[in-house]
């Protein structure tokens, strides 16, 4: 299972990242983006994964002791909330650039923004 | 003692932040001052903490989330690396936000409030100690950046903003699949943790660490996966250029430092080669750079190059680590800052637009200050700083480090010295004025005086640092301050401060060090005679006339290695900052600053070489290198070769000393290359003298140094400038010197120091006499000068009687050396040389004819008739001179003798016998009074004969001679000036050939090609970089994990 | 011997090498002229010319240095005359020995630029451009002959260890196949070769290229000037004679052959100047850095492997 | 064609990396020494069940801090980057918003915003906390604006929730140094009864101000991307 | 069971990721993210990790989407 989802992890990442190099729409780029995000997230939940765990909830079920051989890491679903939190926030300051860009030379492709050179 | 925890550095900025987004944007004004409230908060925190911790008085503070312990919860920890960066950092903020007050005025709350919340996510990433922590402020700091780079208007600044956004976005995603795979293999974020429990990481952790390593170092803008970073650099606002340069990078740089050890130090190598490729790359690039933000930019980043290359040293430092890397980095701090905040209130793209600076001289000063401490020069922290990283590489055998190191700084040099030129004498037409804000000029001044106290605290900390004599820097500082007054005062200051400065060193001299000082400074305080003869105020003149005089003695002084090369520095600015005053020697004083600083990195390597085996850094080590010693002194010679312009390394001196002032030629000319010749002597002396070690070395030296008086001499005779014909003449007789000292003997060194002493004399009296003349006539061109004795027979008479030293013609002091030479030739079996000396000699002549005839004989020039005779304030040092230049002549031996015996310390072999006056060799005698006397008498005699026959001789006019049965009437087609020796020139045309200049310009050439194709990597598309960024990691990868 | 009977014997030392010059470049002229088909000048010629000029009383100036110059040339010539052994006598400060302390060669090198020095300054002075040309053309050519010479004198000194005129000579007594000629060959052919520049006469004569119109540098020079100008030309010329006998031909045991030898060294270079037409100096230049100075080279290399 | 091969080039580069990683992921079977510890002791230490809860507010508060700073810093950012500047007053938006969404809002949003806020005060126990239930509330807000495109959001009203909230978070930050552990502890109120809504001391208290500032964060992102609809390109 | 659903996910999320960056299409290519994220946070229900899930499904395929669709309306306005 956990194989499975790290494969998809990291498919999406680097269909992700094939989308960044290789689309010149900048909206595309910030989809390549998410897709990249998402590969990350999967990822690190992935990495807290324990096989047949229960999440991370001491409710009844799971009962207060040796819960260490019961549930999953708890570590990386917390990072991966941050994670979650910044990638959205990155994604929207990029689409927020992507339109300012758009506004000042009506284009979105990104070879249209080669001004600075050398 | 309770300090007030760092963590409220987090809450405070947090709490302010939250607090002014409720104000709305219709507070700015109160928001902004709250903000700078918060920002000093911060800096008080962090500086509390690093006096607390500086003084031992408290113990390095730990924060834990929520109270739990690492590893489980996140801690800060506040040491004093930690306490000293983030003071660093929160210093930038403060003086950021005084220099952006308008443009964070304008855009309101919410870039404040960016502002803030930047400041406090670098100050984070610094204290944290937990992987993901560091990531997510990371993350808050790139955005916040990303933010105010928008506060420039423009379309640039937006494109730069999304690149920059894409490529820390790919970052810190290859950081973030760092971090989560680390946290598998090893069960941990905490930094300490992660290293204590795995010394040597397995295979995935390591690749893991690998990227987590990798990303910060991209994070750093490594070169060459860093176009996002220049195009920000360029882009953005230059307060926000400050900002990613200063703090930005610093806090990134901490953040490497910290982490570096979770893979061990296996990739402390790479980190190293990684910095130098960075280090060389963008400093080779920059070489082409014209626009001055972007240019910074690349020099940035050439410095965390530098950084980099010393972390991954750490282990070979040693315990040095810290200074070294505190030193570029303070210093780098600084002046980035410093020149980014400075182009902003420039407000000029193109690095020749600075010129307009010249317009406020002190921000010409504050500019120097900048640029001088990048590229380190004394009394700037980088400068011991660089010191200690070559002492330490040489000493543990990284020589090709240091090579590396030394040709990326020089390549820094080479720019950033152009710009300084263009902003100090760029040949611009129209120089506009520029308009300042006042509160921007705050934070770069602030920063300027930072440098020099800096350096002057961190001076101490190098092992032998403490010995550096500050006084005639004090003294020059103190000229510095006083230059709002005229020069008549400012000139006798300066005379009475060399007395008094001589009057107090010389009892502790050795007679060859005294030699040399006595040049140094008498001749100094004659040549600033000449400086009466200046009205006005002369801005700027004394103090680096001054620093240059301080230099030299400093050399002479000099008991270590540290100090020497301290005092060359110090001599080299001021010297550059003297010839740089000329009119029309931007392009000269560039190069001779170049070779100043590539001789000065020869030197220092060297002076490397020297110390490997000593525990000391006595001036003594030079003696007996035992490390590779040919390359050591080979090293060592061509670095005082750079400063004697020996052929090869000369192309800098003819401009250079042709276009400077008139007073300063002199000072640079007959005063300043002796330096070099002081620097070879130690170098010899150090080669073992008369037990002839390394005579392959002696040999070759020997044979350059005959090359370059023939070639010196011959290219003077075809300058049609007199400043430059007399320039070329240096070359030829430093020639001599060299060949002189080259041969290791003791009629050698006779007849070098002979000619050291002449060259001093009649060198002074040639220049200050010409460079009078200049200032009266107008033009350097001899052809348009002419029959001068008529108006100035004073300067006419100084002037034969130095080129008749010169030529070495009986009986005047130059034959002293010339017949010690031919004596010591035969001697030493060195024929050839011998020959080409003789011949250039002829060829001396020539040009000395040429001196004297189309200047001061010949046609006078009617726009000439009115010239007075050159000011008194000249003709005072000129005479003292030439009464030094009679004695030296009527009473040789009262030079010889004691030089002789000074000599024989180190050659007591072959020494000259004295009899009476006569002076005897193995070869021969000269009886030089006699001789003087000899040929006086016979001359009155004549001069009597022809006295008593035509006393009712009558002046004629000038055009009253018989020219082809018709009367000339224009001086300019009578007077034979121009090309005079075509002749000649059609057939030794070939030997005039600037090749050297051509080679030097190939090299040139091919460097700025290199950087101009190579630099094309940066096509400015966003996506281009980030498969830069991939391909950055993939290499790496394959290099240090695949490979 | 005292300093007066020194300087007495100096003077009349001096008196002969005036005279011998003065006739000797009479001689010469006769010679050339009749060669050319004409008749010539008498043989007193120079001396009239001398006691002419002198008595001129038209005497004019160009300044200070027009004034000085020619002091400085006859102060060369006498110069060289003084540092310059003449006559072998055996000792060192034998009689006609002058003020040479042993003939220094390097001194002697040296000081023959002082009178070419006085020639430069005062022909500049009168601010004739063709002083200036003739003088440019003469330091070209000057320092071109000075490197072969330079490397054979030097060739020479390497041979007897020594700078010494005076012990160069004594090498060379006992025979004339001790003589520089024979012993160094190679030193002894550059210096032949070398001193028909030295001479300045044709082809090396642009120097007084102008002489077509006057005579060369001294164009502005007349009267006392002239006569001073002279006299220092012909001592000059007798001490380059005796200074390469000394070098080459052994030196003289006496006057009579110091007469015969600087005649014959004279003779060599006139006798050249009569095949030869007159070199430019680029010409002169490349000339001098051909085979005279592959035969210095020879003379040093023989000496120094 | 050469770019696209050189950029499969670049990614396969890449995932050769992956692979590395990929091979040693391994099979785990126990948590970590770190993960251990808070399964075990979390309880304890913290007193709520959720675990993810207890370390994202006390063990990573930090991180919190910056994740909420972040989402404050793109709000702040795109509200002076996207400015109104031009701004055409008399522009409506044309389009009709049917009947059926309108009502739907107005029932719906009250209901979505009550379930954000349950969500993240219950964070301690179930599953979600103040992201999620930020996220929620967020959402309510974006129907609010699906149905009304002309809606005036009173910008005030959410800096000010915005702003307070984010200051109460910081504030009780540091009534945990001053009065317990440290920064963000939560021991500053008492823990109370394991698995009861009053509990896990300052939890929901920290969580709410979280889910409060992350709500009004994100609407602020969402009303300047909003805005500009009208304004002029 | 769940292994069969999770392949079953990763193929939906995979073959949407690949029409995302390859659809002309600026509207699908912005839903096919979405989908993915909505995708990525079932699985995480399968993975033990509610709280990841509901974020994921809040933010990455709820608000996200919503900011693409603001700023490409903007976009297709301005053409």
């Amino acid at each position: 299972m956990e194989i499975i989802a790290l494969i998809t992890g990291f498919s999406l990442i680097l269909i992700g990242l094939y989308g960044i190099l290789s689309k010149r729409n900048i909206i595309k780029i910030i989809v390549g983006f998410s897709l990249f995000d998402t590969g990350l997230h999967v990822l690190i939940v992935t990495v807290g994964y324990i096989k047949g765990g229960t999440a991370p909830i001491l409710d009844s079920v799971v009962g207060t002791t040796d819960v260490a051989s019961k549930i999953v890491d708890p570590v990386p679903q917390a990072l991966v909330l941050t994670a979650i939190v910044i990638g959205l926030g990155v994604t929207a300051l990029m689409l927020a650039y992507a339109l300012k860009m758009y506004q000042a030379k009506k284009s979105l492709d990104i070879s249209d923004f080669k001004d600075m050179k050398w | 003692m309770n300090l007030i925890s760092p963590i409220y550095i987090v809450a405070v900025s947090l709490g302010i932040a939250f607090f002014m987004g409720l104000l709305g944007n219709k507070a700015q004004r109160s928001s902004y001052l709250i903000l700078l409230a918060a920002l000093l908060f911060n800096t008080f925190v962090s500086l509390q903490w690093v006096f607390g911790l500086g003084s031992g008085l408290v113990e390095a503070m730990q924060v834990y989330t929520a109270g739990f312990k690492p590893p489980f919860s996140i801690n800060l920890l506040m040491g004093l690396n930690e306490s000293v960066i983030t003071a660093l950092i929160n210093i930038v903020g403060v003086l950021g936000a005084i220099y952006m007050m308008s443009s964070l005025k304008k855009n309101g709350t919410g870039s404040q409030v960016v502002f803030l919340i930047l400041f406090m996510s670098l100050n984070v990433i610094v204290l944290s100690r937990d992987l993901f922590n560091i990531f997510v402020f990371l993350e808050v700091g790139s955005i916040a950046l990303a933010g105010l780079i928008i506060l420039q208007k423009g379309t640039n600044a937006i494109s730069a903003g999304f690149k920059y956004m894409l490529a820390t976005g790919i970052i810190s995603g290859i950081l973030l699949i760092g971090i989560i795979f680390i946290y598998r293999f090893t069960g941990s974020l905490n930094i300490d943790s992660i290293i204590t429990a795995n010394p040597i990481l397995k295979q995935g952790a390591f690749v893991s660490a690998f990227l987590i390593i990798i990303a910060i170092v991209l994070e750093l803008k490594s070169f060459p996966a860093n176009g996002w970073g220049l195009d920000v650099y360029e882009a953005s606002h230059p307060g926000i250029g400050a900002i990613l340069s200063a703090a930005s990078a610093t806090a990134t740089y901490f953040v490497l430092y910290k982490i570096v050890d979770i893979a061990g130090s296996q990739l402390n190598y790479y980190i190293s080669i990684i910095g130098v490729i960075s280090f060389v790359g963008s400093n080779l690039l920059a070489l082409k750079q014209e626009n001055s933000k972007r240019l910074l930019g690349y020099s940035s980043i050439g410095q965390i190059g530098l950084l980099m290359i010393i972390l991954g040293f750490k282990d070979i430092l040693g315990e040095n680590t810290t200074y070294v890397a505190f030193g570029i980095l303070v210093s780098h701090y600084l002046a980035k800052a410093g020149l980014f905040w400075l182009s902003g209130i420039v407000k000029q793209k193109n690095i020749k637009g600075w010129a307009v600076i010249r317009k406020k001289p002190y921000f010409l000063f504050l500019m120097g200050t900048f640029i001088f401490a990048l590229i380190g020069f004394p009394p700037f922290p980088s400068f011991f700083a660089k010191w200690t990283l070559v002492m330490d590489l040489v000493n543990t055998g990284n020589i090709s480090w240091v090579v590396a190191i030394l040709f990326g700084s020089m390549m820094e040099a080479v720019y950033m010295i152009r710009w300084f030129g263009y902003a100090i004498k760029g040949e611009n037409e129209d120089i506009k004025d520029f308009k300042i804000d006042i509160y921007k000029i705050i934070p770069v001044g602030i920063f300027a005086v930072a440098l020099y106290v800096v350096g002057y605290f961190v001076a101490p900390h190098t092992e032998v640092g403490t010995a550096i004599n500050f006084i005639p820097l004090y003294f020059v500082a103190a000229i510095f301050i006083l230059d709002f007054l005229p020069v008549i005062i400012k000139n006798t200051l300066a005379i009475v401060g060399m007395i008094l400065y001589f009057y107090n060193i010389y009892p502790d001299l050795d007679n060859m060090r005294l030699i040399f000082e006595a040049i140094f400074m008498v001749g100094g305080i004659l040549t600033l005679i000449a400086g009466y003869a200046y009205k006005g105020k002369r801005p700027g003149f004394y103090p680096v006339a001054l620093l240059m005089y301080a230099g030299l003695t400093a050399i002479i002084e000099a008991q270590t290695t540290l100090q020497f090369f301290f005092g060359w520095e110090v001599m080299t600015a001021g010297s550059y900052f003297l010839i740089i005053r000329g009119k029309r020697s931007m392009p000269h004083g560039l190069s001779y600053m170049l070779f100043s600083i590539g001789g000065a990195y020869a030197l220092l390597t060297g002076l490397g070489m020297a110390h490997v085996g000593h525990a000391s850094f006595s001036m003594e080590i030079l003696n007996g290198i035992s490390y590779l010693p040919y390359l050591a002194y080979g090293l060592l010679i061509v670095g005082f070769l750079s400063k004697t312009a020996a052929l090869g390394l000369h192309i800098w001196l003819p401009g250079a000393h042709g276009e400077a002032e008139s007073d300063v030629s002199p000072m640079v000319s007959a005063i300043l290359l002796k330096a070099g010749v002081f620097g070879i002597v130690l170098t010899l002396i150090g080669m073992g003298a008369s037990n002839n070690q390394y005579s392959e070395l002696a040999y070759a030296l020997g044979w350059l140094g005959a090359i370059t008086a023939l070639a010196g001499n011959l290219m003077a005779v075809f300058q049609e400038d007199a400043k430059r014909l007399l320039a070329y003449s240096s070359i030829g007789q430093l020639g001599y010197i060299v060949l002189g000292l080259a041969m290791m003997t003791h009629l050698g060194w006779l007849g070098g120091f002979s000619y050291v002493i002449n060259h001093f004399l009649y060198k002074a009296v040639l220049f200050l006499t010409i460079g009078a003349v200049v200032m009266r006539v107008g033009t350097h061109n001899m052809y348009q000068m002419g029959g001068l004795i008529k108006r100035m027979p004073l300067a006419f008479i100084a002037v034969m009687i130095g080129i008749i030293a010169l030529s070495g013609v009986p009986p005047l002091s130059g034959f002293a050396g010339k017949w010690l030479f031919y004596n010591a030739i035969l001697e030493k079996g060195w024929y050839f040389q011998g020959a080409i000396m003789f011949f250039s000699g002829g060829i001396a002549f020539m040009y000395l004819w040429r001196l004297i005839h189309t200047v001061f004989l010949g046609q006078l020039k009617d726009n000439h008739r009115n010239v007075k005779e050159i000011s008194i304030w000249f003709l005072i040092p000129i005479y003292t001179l030439l009464a030094g230049i009679m004695v030296y002549s009527m009473k040789p031996q009262w030079v010889l003798q004691p030089l002789g015996n000074m000599i024989a310390k180190w050659f007591p072999e072959g020494q000259l016998q004295w009899v009476g006056e006569t002076a005897i060799s193995q070869y021969g005698q000269w009886a030089g009074s006699l001789v003087a006397i000899t040929i006086m008498g016979s001359f009155i005699i004549v001069l009597v004969l022809l006295m008593l026959s035509t006393r009712k001789a009558h002046k004629v006019k000038q055009f009253d001679i018989t020219y082809s049965g018709e009367r000339p009437e224009r001086p300019e087609t009578t007077h034979v000036a121009y090309n005079v020796f075509e002749g000649l020139y059609k057939a030794m045309w070939p030997a005039t050939i600037p090749l050297v200049e051509a080679w030097w310009n190939k090299i040139t050439e091919i460097l700025h090609n290199i950087a101009d194709v190579t630099r094309r990597i940066y096509s400015s598309n966003g996506q281009v970089y980030v498969a830069h960024i991939v391909l950055f990691i993939i290499v790496s990868y394959l290099v240090i994990i695949g490979g | 011997m005292t300093i007066y009977a020194k300087l007495g014997y100096t003077l009349l030392g001096l008196f002969i090498v005036l005279n011998w010059g003065f006739l000797m470049g009479a001689t010469f002229r006769k010679i050339g002229a009749r060669l050319a088909g004409r008749y010539g000048i008498p043989f007193y010629q120079p001396w009239l010319n001398l006691l002419k000029n002198i008595s001129i009383r038209t005497t004019i100036t160009h300044g200070i240095m027009y004034y000085i110059g020619p002091v400085f040339r006859l102060t060369g010539g006498v110069g060289l005359f003084l540092f310059m052994p003449m006559v072998f006598t055996g000792s060192p400060n034998g009689l006609w020995t002058n003020f040479s302390f042993e003939g220094d060669l390097i001194l002697i090198l040296y000081f023959q630029v002082f009178g070419m020095l006085g020639m430069a300054l005062g022909a500049g002075q009168g601010g004739h451009p063709y002083s200036a040309m003739g003088i440019a053309r003469g330091l070209a050519q000057h320092a071109a002959v000075e490197l072969p010479l330079t490397l054979a004198f030097l060739s020479i000194a390497i041979q007897f260890d020594t700078f010494s005129v005076y012990k160069i000579v004594e090498a060379q007594q006992g025979g004339f196949e001790n003589w520089i000629l024979f012993t160094n060959p190679f030193a002894a052919a550059t210096i032949i070769l070398a001193m028909l520049g030295a001479m300045g006469h044709s082809p090396f004569n642009l120097v007084k290229a102008p002489n077509e119109i006057l005579i060369g540098p001294a164009t502005e020079f007349e009267g006392t000037y002239l006569g001073f100008m002279q006299s220092a030309g012909s001592i000059l010329h007798v001490m380059e004679a005796v200074l390469f006998m000394n070098l080459v031909f052994g030196g003289a045991n006496s006057w009579i052959e110091l007469i015969v030898k600087t005649f014959l060294i004279y003779f060599w270079s006139v006798f050249v100047g009569m095949v030869f037409p007159r070199f430019k100096i680029e010409q002169s230049v490349t000339w001098f850095f051909k085979v005279p100075l592959l035969l210095g080279f020879l003379a040093i290399i023989i000496y120094s492997l | 064609m050469i770019r696209n091969f050189f950029i499969i080039a670049i990614v396969a580069g890449l995932a050769a990396i992956f692979v590395t990683l990929f091979w040693n992921f391994g099979d785990s079977t126990t948590l970590t020494p770190l993960a251990t510890h808070y399964a075990d002791k979390g309880a304890a230490e913290v007193g709520a069940p959720n675990l993810v809860t207890s370390i994202v507010v006390t063990y990573r508060g930090f991180d919190t801090l910056g994740e909420v700073t972040i989402l404050f810093l793109v709000a702040s950012i795109v509200s002076f980057f996207l400015k109104r500047e031009k701004l055409q007053k008399d522009i409506e938006l044309k389009r009709e918003t049917s009947e059926i969404i309108l009502t739907a809002s107005k029932l719906l949003v009250p209901i979505v915003m009550v379930l954000g806020v349950y969500v993240f005060i219950n964070g301690h126990l179930t599953p979600g906390g103040g992201f999620q239930g930020g996220a929620i509330i967020a959402t309510a807000f974006v129907l609010l604006l699906m149905a009304n495109p002309d809606f005036k959001i009173n910008h005030r009203i959410i800096s000010i929730v915005e702003s307070v909230s984010g200051i109460s978070f910081v504030l009780v930050g540091v009534f945990g140094i001053l009065l317990a552990g440290g920064f963000l502890d939560n021991k500053v109120l008492p823990l109370g009864t394991f698995g009861k809504i009053f509990s896990a001391g300052a939890i929901p208290l920290i969580y709410s101000f979280v889910g409060l500032k992350v709500g009004s964060e994100l609407s602020n992102i969402l009303s300047n991307f909003q805005g500009i609809q009208k304004e002029e390109m | 069971m769940n292994l069969i659903i999770i392949i079953v996910l990763s193929l939906i999320m995979v073959v949407m990721a690949v029409t995302a960056i390859i659809h002309k299409k600026l509207a699908v290519a912005v839903i096919a993210t979405g989908v993915v994220s909505l995708m990525a946070s079932v699985m995480y229900l399968l993975m033990a990790a509610p709280d990841v899930a509901m974020t994921e499904a809040a933010i990455g395929s709820g608000l996200s989407t919503i900011i693409f669709f603001y700023v490409l309306n903007k976009i297709r306005k301005a053409k």
